[in-house]
C-alpha cells in the first residue's frame, strides 16, 4: 500500500493491471521511463492480476492502490458493497464490441437473432447484446448464446459461433484480421448501450480518503506519461516493448495499430486527462438497473462511483 | 448407536468450521468479498436451491460419466504398461507429459475435438482422473506376491491366467487408492471443464456468480463443489471397502 | 530335449546343471541325476543348500547357467515351501485354482475341491479366507491345491513341516494314495529323515555345498511301511547312513545322535 | 549398450509423435493458432531460448519447492490421520474438500493470504500436490504387515517406536507411488499459480502467448511443460527405485 | 494383576481362559494353567486346536473374551510361526530390532547381532534381504531375533519346523544354553514329540476342542538328553503316553505308530 519504501524517500504505489502490459499501459511505462513517477516521489510497482474481479476485491481489501477497471464493473462492484472508486477515466468508450465476419449477413445487431454469439460467459455481455438486438429492431430471444470460455478468437475463427462479444477492437479484432479474416463491429454505444468509461483507474474509499495526495500525484504524474505518449506515440511504444522483451515479446505492429486506435478514445479532446462525468455515470447505473446487472433495490449513487480529482 | 458415534467427529467438526467463519467474517473484519459471512452464503444457498440443484446435477453427472471412463482407460493403461515394456518407454511418457501440459493452453484443441456440449467436460474429468489410477493400478500389478505367480506358472497357467489370477487381484488395493483421488479430482475436472465453455453446471454457475460480484453465491458453488468432493471420495472409499472387505493382505 | 522326453523313462532328468545367485558362491556345480517315471524320491540336504532353488529350477521358474533339465512341461504340480496362498481367494477358491487353470468351470472346479475338503482336514472352512487359518491348515490348503493341480511330476518342498503327529499321518497315507492310483513321478523334500524313509523308492542326500552330486540310497523295502517298522534294523541302518551323508566331514559312524550327546 | 536400448523406443516414440504432428499440421489444414506447425515451434523455442529458460527455471524453482513442502505435509496428514481416529473423522474430509474446490474462484484469497511473490505459487503447488501423498501414504501405512506389528509390540515397542520401525517403512511404497503422481502434477501446479498473478514462469509465457494467438510460442512453453512433468515424474520413480533398491515385500 | 505379577510364582498364569473368533466355535473354554518362573514347558495339539491363538492371547496380542492372563508384560520374547521378517531390513538389522526397542544404539544392537550370527549358521549373510534367505534360514533370522529380544518369558511358535536334523539340533543346544544360563520361562511349541521329551521339564498336550484343560506330563529324565537316551524305555513311555493323549477319542494303547500301520 502507498507507504514509504525504505531508504529510497519514494512513496509505493502499487497497481494493479486489468491485462497485461500491452499498448493501453503505454503511458504508464512512458511515465516510469521518463522519471515522472519519481519527479512526484513516488515508486510506482506494476503487477497483473488474473483476472479484473480479483483485482477490484484486492483493491477494496487495501492490497493495492490503484487498479485498473471497468465502468460498468465499478457500478456493480458498488452495488454489492465492494467500496471502489473510479478516480481517472482511461478509454471512454466502449472497445468491448461485437465482432460478425465481413462476409456474413450479419449486418446489424438485429441479424443476430437466429444466430449464434459466442461470449465469455459473463451476463453482462449478454444484456448488452439483447440491449442492442432490441434497439435494432431485432429479437433478443432469439439470439442462441454458446459460452466459449476464454477461447474466443479460436471460436471465431473455426466458425463454432456467427459472432463473438467480449473481445477488443484494439486486440482481437486486429489478431483475427490479421488471420485474414476481416471484421465487421457492431459499437454498443451506437445500439442502445450508453456511452461508457471501457477502462478506468480505481481506488478504494480508504485509500481514497487516506491517500487522496498519492493518489493525485499518481494521475499527475500518469497525465504527463500519456501527453508523451500522444506527442510521441512511437518512442512511447518503443519504451513498452523493450520493456516487456524482458518477458514476453509483443508483435510490434499489432501493439502499433492497437495505440493508433486508443489514442482517440483515451483522449478525445472534451475533456482533461481522467476527467469523468456524472452524466456518464447515471446512465450507465441506470443502465445496469434496468436490465438486472445490479439489484434493482441498491442506492447507489452515480455521485458516489467516481471522483475527480482535478488534475 | 455405532453409526452416531461414526459421524458425530464429522459433524462436530463441520459445526466448528462454520462457528469459526461466521465468527472470523463477523468479528475479524474479513470483507465480505473475500470471505463472505457464512450465514450469507447459506442464504444464498436457500434461495438458489432449485438452480443450484440443477446445476449440482450436472456437474455431478460430468464428474461421474468422466470417471467412468478414466477407470476403462486408467486400467488400460495401467493393463498395458505392465504387459508391455515398448508401452512403458512409449505410452507411460505420454500419458505422464499430458499431465503437466496445462489444460488452459489447450482448451482450444479441447473445444475443436469435443465442443461445447458435455464431451468436452468429460474430457477434461477423464485428463484429470485416470492418471491416478493407472498409476496406482501399474503400481499395484508390480507389487504382486511373486510366489503366487511361481505355482499358478508350474500350473500351466499362460499370460492371461496368469494376468487374471494373479496380478489383477493383487492391484486391487492400488487400484482403490487411485480411485479415491480420481473420484475427488472429478469434481474439480467438472469444474475447469466448465469454466472452459458451457451452459450449466457449478463451473459455471460460479463463474457467472464471480463475475458479478457476488461472493455469497460463488462461496455457495464453492461449498457445494466441496461436497461433492467428499461424497464422490467416501463413495470411492466405501466400493474399496466392500470390493475387499474378505481380503487382508497379510495376517 | 523332445528326445529325452518322448523316451518315457526317465521322467525328470537334470544334466550337468550349475547355478549361482548373483555374486553368490555357486549352490549347484555339474549336477546330474535322474528321476525315473513313476519313482517316489525324497530329497535331503541341510538347510540352505538349495533344495528349493533346485525345484524352482526344475520347475522352470529360474533358468540353469549351465547344462539342461528335462522334465515335463506345464505337468508340474509344485508345492512352494511358503505356502503362497492367494490372500483375496477362500480356502475353497485357492484349493481349486489349479484346475481353473486346467479349463474347468469355476463351478466344476469348486465342487471337485470341496468333496476333498475332510479328507484333508478342513471341512466347514471351504469360506474362509488365508488370513484365518492356522499355520497347518494353510499348509494343507497348498498341499491340496498343488495335489488338485496334478500333473505327472509332483515337487512338494517340505509338504508336511508344520504339521502335527497325527494330521502329518493321515497327509502322508493320502499322498500315497495319489502315488499308488495315478503313479506320478514324486520329489520330495523334507527333514525328516523317518518319513523320507516311510514314504520313498529312493532318496536323494546332498552332503557338501556347492551341490555336484547327490549320494542315492535305495529303500529296498517292502510296502506298506509304517512307523513301526521304522525301529527295525534295516531302516535303522538306512537311517544312520542318512544321517552320516548329511553330516559332511564328520567321519564319526554312530549317526546323528551319538555325536551331539554332551551339549549342555 | 543396454542403457543404449532402453531409450531408443522413447526416442523412437518422439520422432513418430514429432513426424505425425509435423504431417497433420501441413496436410490437415488445422489453423497454427489451434495446433502449429511443429518447425515452427522449434524455431520459436530456439528464438526464445534465453527466455524460455528463465521462464523454465522458475516454474521448475516454483514447482520443486512446493513438492518438498508437499512432501513434508502429506506425510504429516497421513501420520496424523493414521495416528488419530478424530483426525481421520475430521482433518481427512477437509483435505478432501479442499481437493474439489476451484482454486481459481478462490484466487483473492489466495493472493491475499500469499501476495503476488513465489509464495502463492507455492501455495497452488502444495494444493496440487500434497493429496496423492497423504492418501497413498496413508493407504499404505494401513497395508503394514500386522504380524511384524505384532513382534514388535512383544518386544515391547511404544507407538513411537512400532510407527518408526513398522508404519513408516511399510507406507514407502505408497509414498513413492503418491511421490510420483505429485511429482508429475507439481508442474500444473505450477502454470496454474502462475496464472492467478505474476511476472514470470511458463504459465505466464504460454497465457500471454495465447493471448497473443502465437500458437508457436504457446506449444514451446507446453512442451517445456510436458518435458518437465516427465523429469519430475521419472525422478520421483528413480527415487524411488534408489530407496526401495533392496527390498522386495514377497519372495 | 500385580499380586500375582510380584509373587514370582508362577510366571505366567492362564485362569478360565475362554476365547473364539467371531461366529466361530470356541476354542478355549474356562482353560486353566500355570507355569512357574524358569519351567520349560511344551505345548501339543493337533494342527488348528488354538496353540497359536493361546500364544497370542498370552502375549497380549488378543484380549481373552473371558478370564484372565497374568503374564509379565513386555517382557516376552515372541517367535511367531509365520515369520514376520521386515523385507526392508537386511538379516543383521532384522535380527537386531528387538535390541533397537530396548533402546540400545543401532550400531551397538547390529554389533551384538553380528556376533551372533555364526552361533546360528548365518554368518555371510548379514547383508542379505529376507527374501534372499531360504526357508530354514528366514526361521533361525526370526529365532535369533526373539532371542535376543529377550525377556522372562519365552513364547516359540514351532522354531525348529523348517530345519534339518543337523542344523536343528545345534539350535535346540542353543536354546538350551540360554536357558540354563538366564533361566527364563519357555513356552515351546513343537508337532516333533522327540524334540518336546527332549527339551521341557512338562508337557502340556491338548486332546480335545475346545480346549478346556491341559494334560500334563512331567519329563523327570535327568539332563542333559541326547536324541539316543530318547530310544531307552522311560522315554518309549512318555512318548506312547504323549501319542495316545494326541489322538482323542482313541483307545488304543499302543501309540501313534501302531494305529497307522496299515496304511497303503
Ligand atoms: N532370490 C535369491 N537371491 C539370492 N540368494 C538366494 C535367493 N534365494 C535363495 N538364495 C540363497 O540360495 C541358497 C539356497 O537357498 P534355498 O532356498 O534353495 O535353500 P534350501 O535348501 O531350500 O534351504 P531350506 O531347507 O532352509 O529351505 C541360500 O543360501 C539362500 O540364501
Ligand atoms: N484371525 C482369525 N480369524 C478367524 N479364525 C482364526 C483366525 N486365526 C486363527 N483362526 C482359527 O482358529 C483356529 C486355531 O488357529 P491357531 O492358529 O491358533 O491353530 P494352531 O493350533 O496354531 O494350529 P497349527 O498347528 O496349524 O499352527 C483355527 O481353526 C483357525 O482357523
Ligand atoms: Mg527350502
Ligand atoms: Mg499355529
Amino acid at each position: 500500500s502507498a507507504n514509504k519504501s525504505a531508504g529510497s524517500g519514494l512513496t509505493e504505489v502499487n497497481v494493479l493491471l486489468d491485462w497485461y502490459p500491452n499498448a493501453v499501459h503505454s503511458f504508464l511505462f512512458a511515465a516510469e521511463q521518463e522519471g515522472y513517477f519519481e519527479q512526484e516521489g513516488l515508486k510506482v510497482n506494476l503487477e497483473t492480476p488474473a483476472d479484473t474481479n480479483d483485482a477490484i476485491k484486492l483493491l477494496a481489501a487495501g492490497k493495492a492502490d490503484l487498479a485498473i477497471s471497468y465502468q460498468m464493473q465499478i457500478a456493480q462492484s458498488r452495488a454489492e458493497d465492494i467500496p471502489v472508486v473510479s478516480v481517472a477515466a482511461l478509454v471512454r468508450h466502449p472497445l468491448d464490441q461485437i465482432f460478425v465476419r465481413e462476409d456474413s449477413d450479419i449486418k446489424s445487431p438485429k441479424d443476430l437473432a437466429g444466430k449464434k454469439i459466442g461470449y465469455p460467459s459473463t451476463p453482462l455481455n449478454e444484456a448488452m447484446v439483447n440491449t442492442m438486438v432490441a434497439s435494432d429492431g431485432g429479437d433478443p430471444s432469439q439470439v442462441k448464446y454458446t459460452d466459449i470460455g476464454w477461447d474466443l478468437i479460436p471460436a471465431m475463427t473455426t466458425g463454432k459461433v456467427d459472432a463473438i462479444i467480449g473481445g477488443y477492437i484494439n486486440h482481437e479484432k486486429l489478431l483475427i484480421e490479421k488471420e485474414g479474416i476481416p471484421l465487421r463491429t457492431f459499437d454498443p454505444a451506437d445500439y442502445g448501450v450508453p456511452d461508457n468509461y471501457e477502462l478506468v483507474l480505481a481506488a478504494s474509499e480508504d485509500g481514497l480518503a487516506k491517500h487522496e495526495d498519492t493518489i493525485r500525484k499518481f494521475l499527475k504524474a500518469a497525465a504527463k506519461g500519456q501527453a508523451y505518449t500522444v506527442q510521441n506515440p512511437d518512442q512511447a511504444l518503443n519504451i513498452l516493448l523493450e520493456h516487456e522483451n524482458k518477458d514476453f515479446p509483443l508483435d510490434p505492429e499489432v501493439e502499433k495499430q492497437s495505440l493508433n486506435i486508443l489514442l482517440p478514445m483515451m483522449d478525445d479532446g472534451s475533456a482533461g486527462f481522467g476527467e469523468q462525468t456524472e452524466a456518464s455515470w447515471e446512465a450507465v447505473i441506470q443502465w445496469l438497473k434496468d436490465h438486472g446487472q445490479i439489484k434493482a433495490d441498491t442506492t447507489i449513487k452515480a455521485q458516489d462511483a467516481f471522483r475527480n480529482l482535478g488534475v | 448407536m455405532k453409526r452416531i458415534r461414526d459421524v458425530s467427529p464429522f459433524v462436530l467438526m463441520l459445526v466448528l468450521v462454520a462457528v469459526l467463519w461466521e465468527a472470523a467474517t463477523t468479528y475479524l473484519n474479513i470483507p465480505h468479498y473475500i470471505i463472505p459471512k457464512l450465514s450469507d452464503v447459506f442464504l444464498s444457498l436457500w434461495d438458489n436451491r432449485g438452480l443450484l440443484a440443477k446445476h449440482a446435477g450436472v456437474t455431478f453427472g460430468e464428474s461421474l460419466l468422466g470417471l467412468a471412463f478414466s477407470i476403462v482407460f486408467g486400467v488400460l493403461a495401467a493393463v498395458w504398461i505392465e504387459a508391455s515394456g515398448l508401452a512403458q518407454k512409449t505410452l507411460y511418457p505420454l500419458i505422464i507429459a499430458s499431465q503437466s501440459v496445462p489444460i488452459i493452453a489447450l482448451s482450444p484443441i479441447m473445444v475443436m475435438w469435443f465442443g461445447y456440449e458435455i464431451w468436452s467436460k468429460v474430457a477434461v474429468v477423464i485428463l484429470f482422473t485416470f492418471f491416478p489410477i493407472a498409476v496406482n493400478t501399474a503400481d499395484g500389478f508390480r507389487s504382486a506376491d511373486a510366489g503366487i505367480g511361481e505355482v499358478l506358472r508350474t500350473m500351466g497357467a499362460g499370460s492371461r491366467q496368469l494376468f487374471l489370477k494373479w496380478k489383477l487381484p493383487s492391484a486391487w488395493p492400488g487400484f482403490f487408492t487411485g480411485l479415491k483421488l480420481s473420484a475427488t479430482y472429478s469434481v474439480g475436472g467438472a469444474t475447469l471443464g466448465e469454466w472452459l465453455g458451457g451452459e450449466s453446471g457449478l463451473g459455471v454457475y460460479t463463474k457467472r456468480a464471480s463475475n458479478m460480484l457476488r461472493g455469497d453465491a460463488v462461496f455457495s458453488g464453492v461449498l457445494l463443489l466441496a461436497a461433492m468432493g467428499m461424497l464422490m471420495f467416501a463413495a470411492a472409499h466405501l466400493l474399496g471397502r466392500i470390493c475387499m472387505a474378505k481380503r487382508r493382505e497379510r495376517t | 530335449m523332445s528326445i529325452k522326453e518322448t523316451a518315457g523313462l526317465p521322467c525328470l532328468s537334470v544334466q550337468e546343471l550349475s547355478y549361482a545367485f548373483a555374486k553368490d558362491k555357486p549352490l549347484f556345480c555339474k549336477l546330474s541325476f535322474d528321476l525315473a517315471e513313476g519313482e517316489f524320491v525324497s530329497l535331503l540336504a541341510q538347510s540352505g543348500m538349495g533344495k528349493t532353488t533346485l525345484f524352482r529350477l526344475i520347475a522352470g521358474l529360474l533358468k540353469p547357467q549351465k547344462g539342461e533339465i528335462y522334465a515335463p512341461k506345464q505337468q508340474i504340480g509344485y508345492m512352494p515351501q511358503r505356502d503362497c496362498l492367494m490372500p483375496w481367494r477362500s480356502v475353497l477358491d485357492n484349493a481349486a485354482v489349479g484346475l481353473e487353470v486346467k479349463g474347468l468351470s469355476k463351478r466344476e472346479a469348486r465342487r471337485q475341491a470341496f468333496e476333498l475338503l475332510p479328507e484333508f482336514g478342513l471341512e466347514g472352512t471351504e469360506r474362509r479366507m488365508p488370513h484365518e487359518l492356522s499355520g497347518g491348515m494353510r499348509q494343507r490348503v497348498s498341499f491340496m491345491r498343488s495335489l488338485l493341480a496334478g500333473g505327472r511330476l509332483l515337487l512338494l518342498d517340505e509338504p508336511f513341516s508344520a504339521l502335527d503327529a497325527m494330521t502329518r499321518i493321515s497327509m502322508q497315507e493320502w499322498l500315497l494314495q495319489i502315488w499308488e492310483k495315478h503313479r506320478p513321478t514324486i520329489l520330495f523334500i523334507t527333514h525328516d529323515v523317518d518319513e523320507a524313509l516311510l514314504l520313498s523308492d529312493r532318496l536323494l542326500i546332498a552332503s557338501h555345498a556347492p551341490v555336484s552330486r547327490l549320494h542315492g540310497l535305495k529303500v529296498g523295502q517292502p510296502r506298506p511301511r509304517s512307523y513301526e517298522t521304522l525301529l527295525t534294523p534295516p531302516f535303522i541302518d538306512l537311517k544312520q547312513r542318512v544321517l552320516e551323508l548329511l553330516r559332511p566331514g564328520m567321519p564319526s559312524p554312530e549317526g546323528a545322535s551319538a555325536h551331539k550327546e554332551g551339549w549342555e
